[in-house]
This record gives structure tokens, C-alpha cells and sequence, in this order.
């Protein structure tokens, strides 16, 4: 009662009719599982965010525990009819609650939110994904593959379990992962061009990144040696998510714009990477 | 697990057409309801999707200073229990960009709209009100309470001289009411809040964010970029409700909007009985985009069985 | 509903024989461990039912005065998001009853002890101090920052030129060390944390409560009679944080006892790193009479993967 | 996590076996049942609080809410072998979400607190209860049943439903119950004193009382014009129940006094009243 947030199960369906966007509200948690040691693939009902989010956008998930209201942004990672996917790592308090949930159980959410990638073109997209930055990349792969006339390449990174290898292959084209003790993705990129497989392609490649800030920098400046598009989706603490609070802020090369509203993807030209 | 631990059990649907039934007057200027938003929380672009913003009583821009500022560097936030933390530093597009796009737009959605105005000197803030003077805006607030930056903001809010001094410049640049944004950071807020009202203030507004801060125990290292931040949210409530209740008891005439921890219909009300004419939602309507809508239909209600109040509020009389 | 909401997964038995692993120093004295009590929320004869006391870093006990003083009437308390509200007013059966009942039963017990001296002028703690000075007490913790009494208490805290006279008439009375207790109520804490180590204080504790207030949306009355209290609960903790982290980059020597908000080691780890080179408990222990105690356990536990954190407290040198 | 309060099962069993009074610890709701509009009685299983509690000894029940974390301290009304019974009012958020409890549900408790009454003599006991005064002395009731030489004579008065009667029947001697509407216990007390019911008792009489302050001093005020013994249950807001923080007090011939620990039993002349 004291933190009485809109959530009940019709104020999707009031907002929606009187033609506005949906606020907070509670949704039904349908499978929580344990994909790795702390990673955590979670899905939840929610018609609206199923039908409208596109790949490398958000959602806000809230835990229960009225010590923490902030929001805990997290990509979604993949859509099943109406339920949707996220996949996360337990690193603090708020991911540690949310792995408790159980199917059954409610869950707040506000989304889809951001900026997501570009997938108009027809390319052949690389997916290039650094730990918890592969699950955006996977809903990437999920709606490439709705398109014959793309093709997903997936290089992801792990730091040590690869847990996201029974997802990537359901929709990728092709996918390769190593882990730190292995190597890095940019040794993929570059073995994958070694071996000839980026001038098999008939188009010019687009680079779709997600990871820590030092891979995608370095994704980057890959990209830009070989004249590659880049788009990266970044990370930064947020104070709303949906753009009214400016707490989010990445510097770019047009000043400090919002990861939340202006991002999470931006260009590598935006970001001034590379250059 | 709690399952549906926040459902709002008193269902209101805020999309329905409402007649609003109790406004409140704040320095001669009508509010259909006594609930705003509250400035640096509301950005017109973000909101304007999830519900119609001409419903609230008023809506608190973000701090416009005379030309563009950055802000601080990220991370700008963190949380505490029952709080957020903020360090934006006033980041905004300055008040050219103001007068061409934002108050324009709001004025156009039907808001009444209350101008914060920001300033690293005397100089910034006389620049934005010369121009804010002629604009649409109805209420101009004198910001002189933000944590954040190192010149200006908190810095005027704490030293009633200073403060005296500022008004003394801006209070002869227009005739739009004048509200003083005060700080909770002091001894004693009824200091500041007298040279303000001496000088000119036609309203005051409390409290801004009090200054904390949140290290990283996985790092031994300081969270926001800025290290401090402002603490806003339901953990500040009791803060805000001093300050006002310790200034309506010390100034018994001036209008007083109440600000902090506001999250429910309840706890506006709460802030009218500590004398406020008026509130404003910050932190609220980050982890929910309705919220402030929500608080003043709730407060909408809570009124209908506290005439007395309420009359005091439309006549704009204040309580206590 | 939430079964179990606060089960606490990573259990300890408090009530098992610990080995200390890792001491602390405050102004030359070693505490077994970094964690005692705050002055205030700790009674002997109420706590000892529940652990053993001696097992804690330090007791800090309630603010003595020279006579025995009634405090305020009730109610005494209300709450707040995440935290409570008091305003006890200081109620205390006087210092003789306390160098007859509470310190030697406390010290027969084992137990560290920083008693906390209270005044309404220079004079009442200059006797309390003159009757504690010869004392078994550990360390004496000036309490210049109480905001429910009208005089002395916080109005001593919150000015630099009285609390630095204060301090020199206290300092050549004992030498036994002196830590001063200060108030977040200021607009800068710095202030009377330098005013106080100028003049002699040995370490500094902070913060005390902040002031605060809730009413009664049912009367439309303040809940506590005293209508103030001060705050305090993981509610305060940021700003707990940042007055210490503040005053250590101000003084990068003198110990501090860092206070605020604390409910569990990690949050007693992030006081350390903000500076401290001890805590101490309040609120929490109201809402769970063991929680100082484990507390300093699940602390000992966090600290055994910090060695460079933990060699430093060990040797009373401060961190940052 | 955040508020990771000691509140295992086995913390009880731990704390005896130390030799101390167990923490606040989590046990489980085994009935909840709403006996009136707004009234609830709330049962939970701990075998410790049966064993020790004494009729106006109360417990401390806390919300799971972090916005609400101080005490909610409630007499206890009832014990059944290992199960302890509440009656409780819902007059704030915390009542409200302690009344949302279901049977299986876990609430976290310390107890039992206080000075309970004094029922060491052999006598005819009146227990004069109003409102939610009511429930302790349905505990007192339960007791004085197990004294085959002791009498309880129940006069009780309601704001308007009865909510009590079936489980006073249970255990006093003579009942008798008005509302607001019908009089106030003092009416009642004045008849059953015109009824000689008081003096066809053997023993002189004792006054166990508990409700609002002004029923209260109307009752000492009864009984000091009689000469009678009153032990009166007081309330007050407290900050921990256990007597360590001295916010609970109340203003008694011998000074401010805790209602936590020095009462909440006083009698009449420590009270001043009637005098
Ligand atoms: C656009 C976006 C998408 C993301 N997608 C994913 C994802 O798919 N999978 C995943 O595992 N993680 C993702 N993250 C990171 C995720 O939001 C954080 O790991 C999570 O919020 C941590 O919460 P906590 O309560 O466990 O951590 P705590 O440190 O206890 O949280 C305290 C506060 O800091 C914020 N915070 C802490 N770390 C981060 C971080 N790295 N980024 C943003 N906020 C943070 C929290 O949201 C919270 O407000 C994403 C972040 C952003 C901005
Ligand atoms: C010794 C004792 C025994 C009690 N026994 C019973 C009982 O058997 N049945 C019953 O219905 N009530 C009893 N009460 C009163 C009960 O504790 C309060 O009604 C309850 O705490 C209100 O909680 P809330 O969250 O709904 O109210 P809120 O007003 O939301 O609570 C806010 C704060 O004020 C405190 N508070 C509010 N009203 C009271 C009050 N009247 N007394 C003490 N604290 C209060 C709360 O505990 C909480 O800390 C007893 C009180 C005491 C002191
Ligand atoms: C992200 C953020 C940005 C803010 N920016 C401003 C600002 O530009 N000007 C201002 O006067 N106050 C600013 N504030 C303070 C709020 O207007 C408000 O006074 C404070 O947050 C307390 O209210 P709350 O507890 O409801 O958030 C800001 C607060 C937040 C959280
Ligand atoms: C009930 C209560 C009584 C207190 N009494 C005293 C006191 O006598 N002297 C003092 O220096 N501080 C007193 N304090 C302040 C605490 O010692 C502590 O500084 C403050 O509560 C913040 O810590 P916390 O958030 O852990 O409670 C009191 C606090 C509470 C809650
Ligand atoms: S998080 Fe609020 S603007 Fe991005
Ligand atoms: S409530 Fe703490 S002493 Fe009584």
C-alpha cells in the first residue's frame, strides 16, 4: 500500500484505449530458470512489450523490496507469442530478489523502451555480444531471422559458461563463442575474416554490439578500420528509463544524450569511436 | 515471493475524463488540483505519452539556465533505501531552446507551467528570468537549493544574505509570481525562507535534495562520477514535511508548495495539513511515468471529506 | 504474500563462541571489533536478555546529564519511510545513577564503553564530564548534536564558535579520549567537525538524527508531541555516508565513528570505506534487539577478502 | 536482503540453548479470520510465546514492508497448546498488510514483551475491557479458567460489533458486553454493582482493564471511589517494545515510565488516577 504504483492488470488495456503508452503495471512471471552459476533467463505474460518490443530496447523491472524503487533496466531477449524474455546476472540486491520470483508470481514492468537497432537494410548483421551484453543480441538474431534476406552471424564472448548457446542457435545463421580463458571476440572477427567468411557475403556487413565498454570499443575500432557500420548498444545507471530524469547520460560527440531515450543504441560515429 | 506486492488496491482509472473537484490557489494563481511536478523530474517529450499533462495542477520545468549546460559526467545516480540519488548538475538545453520548444508545447498541451530557473551567479539567473519574463510561463522558481554544482544553487539557498541580494535584482524584472526553491541543507530553513519572503518571494517551495551519498562495496569506490548527489524520494518525506510545517509556523502568510517523498494521494495530504498550499512529485515519477497524476486523483478524493480544508485551498488561504 | 521476506540466507549464529578477526582503533583504543552501539538505542538491562554485550566492538550508551532529566511527553516517536522518528528529549536518570548502576554493571560484563554526555549549557556537561573523568567509561562521546531538547544539544553542534569554547573547557578535564558527536543538520558538516578536532576532540562521530516530522492524515496533527524528532533508519544512511566521506577528505586523520542507517555488515562496510574506522548501530537495533551484533559478525565476514582495508583499521589508521 | 533481519526457524532453539531471550525471528501463520468489519484475529505458530506469555504481555509483529519497519505491538488474546492468537484492529498500513496474511505465511514476531497483569491472588477478577482493549483480556479469561479459586467476570464495551463474544464465552465465569450506542462499561459496572453481583462474591473484587485512556480513567476512578485494586493495561507508541530506546513512556506518580517494560500493566495509584 505505501508504494502504491499503477498495477493492476487492466491499466494496460485503459492507457492502450485512451491512446496512450502503459504506465508501470504488474505482469505474471511464467518461467524463471537458472541458465549458468548467477545467470538467470526470466519471462513474464505481457502482450503490449511482446508486440512492440524490438531488438536492443528494454524494460524496467522493479523488485518488491520498497529499499530499492529504482528500476532494473534489462534487453529483452526474446519474444514467444506473447511472453517475454529477459536474461540477467544476479550482481547485487535487485537482480538477487528477482531471481527468487517463480512462475506465478507478479513482477512490475514499464516498457518496450529505447532506441533499438536498425535492422531495416537487409545485411549480413554480425552480432557481436560481451557477457551480459549477448541477450539484446539474441532477440537481434530472433528477429533476423524472421528476414530471408538477412543474415546473423553471432560472435559472443563469455566470461566463462557459454550460457546463452542453446538460444543463439535457435535463430542465428552462424554463431561462434569463446570465453576469457579462450580469447576475446575481436579475435573471432578477426579469424572470421581470415578464414574468408565476411567477403563470402554478398552485402557489406553491419556490426550490432552489446557488452562491457572496453569490447565495444574495441568492436569499434575494428569496424571503423574496415569501414563497417557499428551500432552499440550501451549501458548506464538510470533514474527512469524513459527519458524524464537526463540521470543516464553517455557522452557523444553531440554532447551527453540519454542512454535511456536517445540510446541504448547509438553509432560508432555518434560515440566518437574509431576515428 | 510477493505476488502483486504494489497493486493499488484503491483502483482509479486515471485515463477517465475527471472533473477535478478541490483547486488550490498558489500566489493568486489557480491550480485545478494541488498536485505539479516536480522540477528535473519532467521532461514534456518523455511524458506526453503516458498521459494528458494538462491534468495536473502544474507542471515544474527543469532547471533552465541562461545558456546550455552538460551537467556532470555519468554514472549521475545511485540509490538508498527508500531513495534515489541524483547528480545531474543541471543539465539543460538553456533557455532560448526553453522558450522555443518546451514551453511553447506545454503551453500548447494546456499546462500551467512553472519555470525553474537556474543560475552559477546573479548574473545566469537575471539572464533566464529577463527572458522568462514576457514568456507563457505562469510561475517563474528561483532554484537556489541544487546539491549539485559547485557555484550557484545550494550556495545562494544557504546564505540568506546572498539570497537577499539575488532577489533584490530579480524580484524588479517581472511581475509573474516569484517562487523561491529552498534547501533543505541547512540549520534552519526559516532563515532562508524570511529573506526570501523579505525580499520579494511571492511563494516558497521545499525542499530540494539533501545531499548524500553511495559507495560501492564491491570497489571501495564512491557510485555517482560526482561522488555526493541529492537524496529525493519516499525516505525524505519526514524532511519535507518538517521544513514546511517549521515554516508555515515561522511565516504564516506565504504560499508554500511541498515538495519531497511524495508517492500517494496520502502523503500530499499530509504536506497541505503541515501547511503547503500546493506539492510537487519528484522522485515518484521516476519509477512510475503516471504517478503524479495518480497522487492527485487520489489527493482528489481524500479531499471530498475535508471541507475545511479544501476551502482553505481554493481561496488560497493557507492552513494552520 | 511474502513468506520469509526477511530471512536472512547467509546465517550466523550469533550465539556460537566468534574469534574476532579483525579489530579496530578509534583514538588509540582497540575495539575487539568495529561495531557497537549508538548512544540512545542501547539499555543494559534490556539488552543483556538478548546476547552478550562484550561481544560487540563498543557499547555507546544513552546521553547522561548532570541531574536525572524527564525528557519529553508522550507520544515520543513516529515513523517515517524506512525509518523512525524520536524525540525522547533525552531522558536519563542522571550521571550519578549511571556511574552507580549502568557503567559498572557494563563493565562487569565485559563491554567497552563510550558514554555520551548531554547538557543544556557549557556548565551540565562540564559536571558530567568531571564525574566520568575518573571514571571506568572507555571514551567519552560529547553529544553536541541532539535535535529534541531546546538548549544545548544540536544548537551547540550547529555552531563552530560555541562548540569550539565548549570543547576548551571539556578537553583539559579528562584524558580520557574525547569524540564529539555531530549533527547532519548543517549546511556543512566540515565546519564544526574541524571546529571540534582544533579543539581537542581525540575522534568524531557522526551523524545524529535528522530533523524530521510526521502527521496524522486522520487528525491532521503532528504524531509526536514534541511535533519534531529526529530521524533515523536505513532511511538516513546516505547522508550518513556522505558527512563522513566528506569529513575525512577534510581531515584526513582524525577517527571517525561513522553512524546512520546501518542494518547490516555491508552497509557497516561502506561507512569504513566512506572513511570510518568504526560504526555504530541505532535504529536497527529497535527493530531486531540482535542486530548489532550481527551485524559486527556478518562485518568480520566481509572483511577477511579485504586485507589492505582490514590491516588499516587494525593499526587505527584511516582509509582514503 | 536489504533488511536481512535474524528470523530462521531455528533462531529460537539457538538463542535458549545460549541461554538467552529469543531475537525477533519468523514464524508461521496457521489461521487469520476477520471477526468484525476492520477487526482480524491473526494466529501463528510459536511454541516459546505459548509457553511464556502472560496475559497483558504483548508481542511485536512487523510488516514486510521496508517503509514500515517499526514495531506493531498487539496483546495477545488467546494461546492454544503452540499457537498464539491476536486480535487486532486495521487502523493504519500496517494493520492493513498484517490482515493480508494467509495461513502458511511467515510474520515475524518478538515476544512476548511487558509486564503482564498480576493474577498471583485468589480473586474475583473484572475485567473491564473497551474496544480493542478487549483482546488481553480474553487472555486474562483464559487464564483465570486454568484457577479453579479465581472468578472472571467479563464487562466489556464495543464501538458497535461484538467481535469478542465467542471467545470470551470460551473462558470467563459471567460476561457482559454494550456498545457505544447502548452505554459504556461504567453504566454497566454501576449495574452490576446495583445488582449485588459484587458482593456476592466471596472475595473482594480486582480490576483488570484495558482500552482507551478516557474508559480507563473513568474505571480508576470506579474503582478508587470503591476502594478496589485496578491493574491498568496502558498503550503507547513504541520504538522497540523491549526496553531499550525509552520512547514509550507515560507519566506516572513515579516519573516517565516505559509502557514496554515497565508496564504496559500500572495500577491506578502508580497512575495517579481516581485519587
Ligand atoms: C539498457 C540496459 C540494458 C541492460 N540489459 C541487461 C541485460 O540484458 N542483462 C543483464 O544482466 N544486465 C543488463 N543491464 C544491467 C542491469 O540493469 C544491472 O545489472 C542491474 O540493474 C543491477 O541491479 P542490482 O539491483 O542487482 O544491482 P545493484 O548494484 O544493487 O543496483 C543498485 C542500482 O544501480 C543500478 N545498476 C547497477 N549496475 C548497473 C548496470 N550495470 N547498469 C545499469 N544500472 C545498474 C541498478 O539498476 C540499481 O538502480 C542493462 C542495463 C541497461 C542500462
Ligand atoms: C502494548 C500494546 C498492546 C496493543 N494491543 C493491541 C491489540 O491487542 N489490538 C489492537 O488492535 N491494537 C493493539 N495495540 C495498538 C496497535 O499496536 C496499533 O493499532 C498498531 O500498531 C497500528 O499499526 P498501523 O500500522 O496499522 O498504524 P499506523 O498509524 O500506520 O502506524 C504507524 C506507527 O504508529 C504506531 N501506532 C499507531 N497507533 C498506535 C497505537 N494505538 N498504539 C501503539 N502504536 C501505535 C504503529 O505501531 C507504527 O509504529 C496495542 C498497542 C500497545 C502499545
Ligand atoms: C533527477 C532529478 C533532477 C532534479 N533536477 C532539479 C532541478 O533542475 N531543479 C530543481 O529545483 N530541483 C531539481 N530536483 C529536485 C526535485 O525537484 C525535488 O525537489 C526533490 O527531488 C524532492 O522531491 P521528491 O522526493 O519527490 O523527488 C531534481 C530531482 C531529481 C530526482
Ligand atoms: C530512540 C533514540 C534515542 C537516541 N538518543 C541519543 C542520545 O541520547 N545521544 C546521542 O548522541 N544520540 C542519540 N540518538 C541518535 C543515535 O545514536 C544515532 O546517532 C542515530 O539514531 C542515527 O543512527 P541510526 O540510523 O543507526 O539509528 C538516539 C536515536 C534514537 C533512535
Ligand atoms: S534514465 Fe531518466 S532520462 Fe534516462
Ligand atoms: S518501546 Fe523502546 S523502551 Fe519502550
Amino acid at each position: 500500500m505505501t508504494s502504491s504504483f499503477t498495477s493492476t492488470y487492466d491499466v494496460v488495456a485503459e492507457a492502450q484505449a485512451a491512446g496512450y503508452f502503459p504506465p508501470r503495471h504488474t505482469v505474471e512471471v511464467t518461467d524463471v530458470r537458472e541458465l549458468a552459476d548467477h545467470v538467470v533467463r526470466l519471462t513474464f505474460r505481457d502482450p503490449f512489450i511482446a508486440s512492440h518490443a524490438k531488438p536492443a530496447q528494454f524494460v524496467n523491472l522493479f523488485t518488491h523490496d520498497d529499499f530499492m524503487l529504482m528500476p532494473r533496466p534489462f534487453g529483452v531477449s526474446e519474444v514467444e507469442d506473447d511472453e517475454v524474455s529477459v536474461i540477467f546476472a544476479v550482481i547485487g540486491h535487485g537482480t538477487e530478489q528477482l531471481a527468487e520470483l517463480e512462475a506465478g508470481d507478479g513482477v512490475d514492468v514499464l516498457g518496450p523502451l529505447g532506441r533499438g537497432f536498425d535492422l531495416k537494410q537487409d545485411a549480413n548483421y554480425i552480432l557481436v555480444g560481451g557477457g551480459l551484453g549477448v541477450p539484446p543480441l539474441i532477440y537481434a538474431a530472433q528477429k533476423l531471422a524472421e528476414n530471408d534476406a538477412s543474415f546473423a552471424t553471432a560472435v559472443f564472448g563469455y566470461r566463462d559458461e557459454h550460457f546463452a548457446e542453446e538460444y543463439v542457435s535457435r535463430y542465428a545463421d552462424w554463431s561462434w563463442s569463446i570465453d576469457n580463458a579462450e580469447g576475446n571476440v575481436v579475435d573471432l572477427l578477426n579469424r572470421l575474416e581470415q578464414g574468408d567468411a565476411l567477403k563470402a557475403f554478398d552485402r557489406k556487413p553491419i556490426i550490432l554490439s552489446c557488452g562491457p565498454l572496453p569490447m565495444m570499443k574495441a568492436v569499434a575500432e575494428w569496424a571503423a578500420e574496415r569501414d563497417i557500420p557499428a551500432q552499440l548498444s550501451m549501458e548506464q545507471r538510470m533514474g527512469c528509463g524513459y527519458g524524464t530524469c537526463v540521470l543516464c547520460t553517455v557522452d557523444t560527440v553531440d554532447g551527453r544524450l540519454k542512454v535511456c531515450s536517445d540510446g541504448p543504441v547509438f553509432t560508432r560515429e555518434q560515440l566518437g569511436w574509431g576515428e | 515471493m510477493c505476488a502483486n506486492r504494489n497493486v493499488n488496491d484503491r483502483h482509479i482509472n486515471i485515463y477517465e475524463a475527471h472533473e477535478w473537484k478541490h483547486p488550490t490557489k498558489v500566489a493568486g494563481i489557480e491550480w485545478k488540483n494541488p498536485v505539479g511536478t516536480a522540477s528535473g523530474t519532467f521532461q514534456y517529450a518523455a511524458v506526453r505519452w503516458f498521459y494528458d499533462v494538462s491534468q495536473l495542477g502544474a507542471v515544474g520545468t527543469k532547471g533552465c539556465s541562461p545558456v546550455p549546460w552538460e551537467g556532470n559526467p555519468g554514472p549521475r545516480t545511485a540509490e538508498g533505501p527508500a531513495s534515489n540519488l541524483n547528480a545531474v548538475g543541471l543539465q539543460n538545453p538553456g533557455v532560448d531552446h526553453y522558450l522555443a520548444h518546451d514551453l511553447p508545447a506545454l503551453k500548447q498541451a494546456g499546462a500551467l507551467v512553472v519555470a525553474n530557473v537556474a543560475g552559477h551567479c546573479d548574473d545566469d539567473y537575471m539572464q533566464v528570468v529577463a527572458k522568462l519574463a514576457d514568456s507563457d510561463a505562469d510561475m517563474l522558481e528561483i532554484n537556489v537549493s541544487c546539491p549539485n554544482v559547485t557555484h550557484g544553487g545550494m550556495s545562494v539557498g544557504t546564505d540568506p544574505v546572498a539570497l537577499a541580494a539575488l532577489m533584490d535584482k530579480l524580484r524588479p524584472m517581472t511581475d509573474k509570481p516569484m517562487v523561491v526553491k529552498l534547501t533543505p541543507n541547512v540549520t534552519d530553513i526559516t532563515v532562508p525562507a524570511r529573506a526570501a519572503v523579505e525580499h520579494g518571494a511571492d511563494a516558497l517551495s521545499m525542499i530540494n535534495t539533501v545531499l548524500g551519498m553511495r559507495l560501492d562495496i564491491r570497489t571501495g569506490e564512491p557510485i555517482i562520477a560526482n561522488k555526493t548527489g541529492g537524496v529525493s524520494g519516499p525516505a525524505v518525506l519526514p524532511i519535507g514535511i518538517a521544513a514546511v510545517y517549521r515554516t508555515r509556523t515561522a511565516l504564516p502568510e506565504i504560499p508554500i508548495i511541498g515538495i519531497g517523498g511524495i508517492d500517494s494521494g496520502e502523503k500530499a495530504l499530509e504536506y497541505l495539513y503541515a501547511g503547503a498550499n500546493a506539492v510537487e512529485v519528484g522522485a515518484a515519477a521516476l519509477f512510475d511515468p503516471v504517478a503524479p497524476l495518480r497522487i492527485a486523483r487520489e489527493l482528489d478524493d481524500l479531499l471530498d471529506s475535508r471541507p475545511e480544508l479544501a476551502a482553505k485551498l481554493a481561496a488560497g488561504k493557507t492552513w494552520r
